[in-house]
């Protein structure tokens, strides 16, 4: 099937809107997505033909929502090639999904002494819980690996960090969402593993850009969140190996997630209920699942080549506007790119090309220690490209541009 | 208001989760496992004991839950006795397709006899919910087989 | 307006299906609530028209989301009659709202040699965060107020728990998902400020029945989940005074809950943000909001009233079968009724039911302590009303009841 | 392309942004406060030296942020000198009136001709993501009028 962008933007109701006048241009897809039409559909249907609470409902509307709900999973499994369902846990986003591992994992499993080795290009997402498990007074260290200039993680610097052993686990972005550098995940798996660490990959980003494959990559935890992969908000997905689940206590406590209670004692239900407590995103699954079928009927690598060659369009045409400067340079990268204008604040470029029907993300993108370290305190301003953008998308924009120059000079 | 529901509870079904078989302790087994199935509550506790040979010399079980995980314990106790670990573990497969799925197509010609001893279950096929009621004592079996005093779960 | 339920139940697009040949009779809200149109509308207007993530986006779409999600913060603080919507924090269900709390007061606030005091009529979501705090190593003791056999909250045993000032926080459902007790709140809120202790209300199934004032109770957290009050999964509500939000460490870490992040250091952003991490549930957000509405046009004494009529009118046709027992008889109670047949196992019923097209839950329904504690430890069949739920409905469960029992005789 | 956007950045404003009055440290400062816009960035710090009667006998500030948010506080700075601190808590007011509907229907004659100065920045309440980038300064000075050398933040 040839991939066919305008086609495909058929599919996405929204892609049609006037914004102050003009023909919206979404360049912010990196922040969150724009939902395809089979997705809203999937959850309309869920909500009026089919719903009720999953699991313990003897009856055939649960029955079937039950069903709905562990066919999402199976879905997921299937999306990340997971080598069982039990491997994929809901949650309500990635952020969710990070502090589960930093919480049961890092407070349950890891051992005083140990250390968690993050990098420099990290979402506060993934920097934040770590920082949180480092000041509970669990004797946990946490080491950042750096970032070399052009935007790329420092292998060196990786390797150094892990050499005394201590490092327990590794928890690096599979795709920066400001440099757009995709990360050498097999490598580090390698070389964590090799040190005695495990891995878990932030794949927030990189799971809406590449076809990701759990059995391959050999990581030990993957990480994504719904609303980013053309999905629903209120999901999000820990891919964890079942005997790391084993070792984990729960997270959260409450109902599904147990096998029995008594005020005196309680037990676990089997991965992965043991870690969804409540009533869990029920609809969200289901769209989600219809996100993952909609572009798994495109094709990852369909969408892998669409992209790569808006990443090569935006290159050339970015880089011929006079005092604009690209922050990061990675050889490997997707459709993500943040800039800056020499005589405009960020700020107010976002709103100048807002103007212009172009919606881009300004600020540090929660990403405000690498934005430190390349000395753009004042933040960038983002755009970021979905399977719906096209080539005229990015022409427009690096117009818009060149006249935003103009226009503050 | 009921009467299609007879196929799921066939008079022998309602029979042998009034009177379950072999509900009693085995005071001297040699193998015992409990299961539990949360979603509905219901547990048991399975004894075996072994020939000489390791057949299933005799099979018992404590325990409460609805008329089909009774009934199901019930039929199990009956039907493994004098078999194998193998034979039993077999039937454990053969009984597990006939709950999902109404038949058991790959059940050979040597367990027929048994299989259909536990046919007034099939019905259970067509009510997801239930299906791990007929099928936690059969877990429970593997379990105890398996040498263990572990816990066994249907979900 | 008078509360019609013929019209009503045209709003629920779910109501008129058929289930194995029969027309729906659903006695399920109690687990979670069927949607009506106008909150799956919203959600699509949310994703077709106006979607983007939320804050920090200086463009149209975002700034127009980021109105709607607020709007729905604010939505709620109406709903509850709070003083301020920053009051109101958004998670992903009353389980996660209750373990934010568990964490962030339980083993942030609390110290050592205080107690927490729930009751024997909890569901799990208020038994299991407690115990996981108990088991923490922390010196937090847990406590249990006792249940009358008529299913009401022992008083003199809730004082005498209270008595040594011991009880940091009292945490209790407001209305039981079993027995359908409401609980004495204000009263129960004036003994443990009396004594020095904070009060938590699980409100999940509270709010869905009554008009509940924050301002009027004076609690100091309230929680409730977005399905059961006819709103979308993937959302629920913590309401937390400010005073005490400020007191509390975050809970989970990432996005959008900080001020500033670097390596060494990071602070936290103003309440409620702070208990925000990461994208939250938006259209779920938009969702709960229609769902509001949509109640409160009906009006919740409206609503009230209803619940009453249905109430009486299950008492009388309920108590009339033979062999069937019910649990509870709270002076105060919600549209709940849990019960037994005297020869017929409660999942054995629930599947009779099915097949009459009554959805029914049967099990321990999250309260397993619960069930202990009468001795039904094998579990009930439980029927729960919703505003959709018919007299009619009602007499159709009686007469299928007295059939079953002939049934299993 | 940009024409229209010629009511939020009026020439005043680029000029009030691209070189912004009173942008330096003041040594002798009475008060001082941070401002902080986790937004969009945007940090300041803000200096007051006061009269012997309380008024504001100078302001000035360090940081940096966007175009409106560095035009607002070099415009704040300008007009609060001579103030004192009840009418700078008014000017205050009446900005972030100005700021989020366009107009100060509540701002009497006394303070006309400040307002007028301030006028510039009124295009920004179209701009809802951005009225916070033009209200840090005043957030500020009133954390510094308050008399900490607290943080303020515009969320
Ligand atoms: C009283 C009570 N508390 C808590 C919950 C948990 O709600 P959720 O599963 O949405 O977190 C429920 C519903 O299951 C409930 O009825
Ligand atoms: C790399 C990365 N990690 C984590 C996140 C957090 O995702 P969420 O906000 O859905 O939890 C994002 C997106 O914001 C991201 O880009």
């Amino acid at each position: 099937m040839s991939f066919d962008v305008a086609r495909i933007r058929q599919d996405f109701p929204i892609l049609g809107s006037m914004v102050r006048g003009k023909p919206l241009v979404f360049l912010d897809s990196g922040a969150s997505a724009q939902k395809p039409r089979a997705v809203v559909q999937a959850m309309v249907r869920s909500m009026e033909e089919r719903y009720a609470n999953v699991h313990r409902g003897a009856y055939q509307l649960s029955e079937a929502a039950t069903a709905d709900y562990e066919a999402a999973r199976a879905a997921v499994a299937r999306f990340l090639n997971a080598a069982d369902p039990r491997e994929v846990i809901f949650t309500g986003n990635s952020t969710a999904a990070i502090n589960l591992v930093a919480h049961s994992w890092g407070r349950g499993v890891m051992r005083p002494g140990q250390a968690v080795l993050i990098s420099e290009l990290e979402h506060h997402a993934n920097i934040v819980p770590w920082q949180m498990l480092r000041d509970d007074g669990r004797g946990i260290e946490l080491r950042v690996c750096r970032v070399t200039d052009s935007g790329e993680l420092d292998m060196e610097d990786l390797a150094a960090k892990l050499a005394d052993g201590k490092v327990g686990l590794v928890s690096i972005a599979h795709m920066s969402n400001v440099l757009g550098t995709v990360v050498p995940a097999e490598r580090i798996v390698a070389m964590a593993h090799a040190a005695g660490a495990k891995v878990l990959f932030d794949g927030s980003q990189a799971v809406v850009h590449r076809k990701v494959d759990m059995q391959a990559l050999g990581a030990d935890f993957y990480v994504f969140t719904g609303h980013k992969l053309y999905g629903p908000t209120g999901i999000g997905v820990l891919w964890a190996r079942l005997e790391h689940q084993e070792r984990m206590p729960p997270f959260l406590g409450g109902g599904d997630m147990i096998a029995s209670v008594s005020f005196e004692r309680t037990t676990w239900a089997e991965p992965p209920a043991k870690f969804e407590a409540g009533t869990p995103p029920i609809v969200e699954a289901v769209g989600l699942h219809a996100a993952i079928d909609y572009v798994t009927a495109i094709g990852m690598p369909a969408v892998e080549a669409h992209e790569r060659t808006l990443v090569d369009h935006a290159m050339r045409r970015l880089s011929d506007i006079d005092g604009l400067s690209l922050l990061g340079a990675a050889q490997d990268r997707g459709g993500v790119f943040a800039f800056g204008l020499d005589n405009a604040h960020a700020h107010d470029l976002a709103t100048l090309l807002d103007r212009a029907g172009i919606a881009v993300r300004a600020g540090r993108h929660c990403a405000e220690p690498l934005h430190a370290r390349f000395g753009v305190e004042g933040g960038t301003c983002r755009a970021s490209f979905g399977l719906y953008t096209t080539e005229a998308e990015i022409d427009y924009l690096a117009e818009a541009l060149t006249k935003a120059r103009e226009f503050f000079s | 208001m009921f009467d299609d529901l007879r196929d799921l509870y066939q008079e022998v079904i309602l029979d042998h989760g009034r009177k379950p078989r072999n509900l009693r302790r085995l005071q001297d087994a040699d193998r015992s496992a409990k299961g539990d199935n949360p979603m509905c509550g219901d547990r048991m506790e399975l004894f075996l004991k072994l020939a000489p040979d390791g057949s299933i010399a005799d099979a018992a079980f404590e325990g409460r839950g609805c008329a089909i995980s009774m009934a199901s314990a019930s039929l199990m106790t009956e039907t493994v006795k004098g078999k194998s670990a193998a034979e039993a573990h077999k039937l454990g497969e053969g009984f597990r397709a006939l709950a999902m799925t109404g038949t058991c197509p790959d059940c050979g010609a040597s367990l027929a006899d048994e299989m259909e001893r536990l046919q007034p279950l099939s019905g259970v096929h067509e009510f997801p919910s239930r299906v791990k009621c007929a099928t936690l004592a059969w877990h429970t079996l593997n379990a105890a087989l398996d040498g263990g005093s572990k816990e066994a779960s249907s979900e």
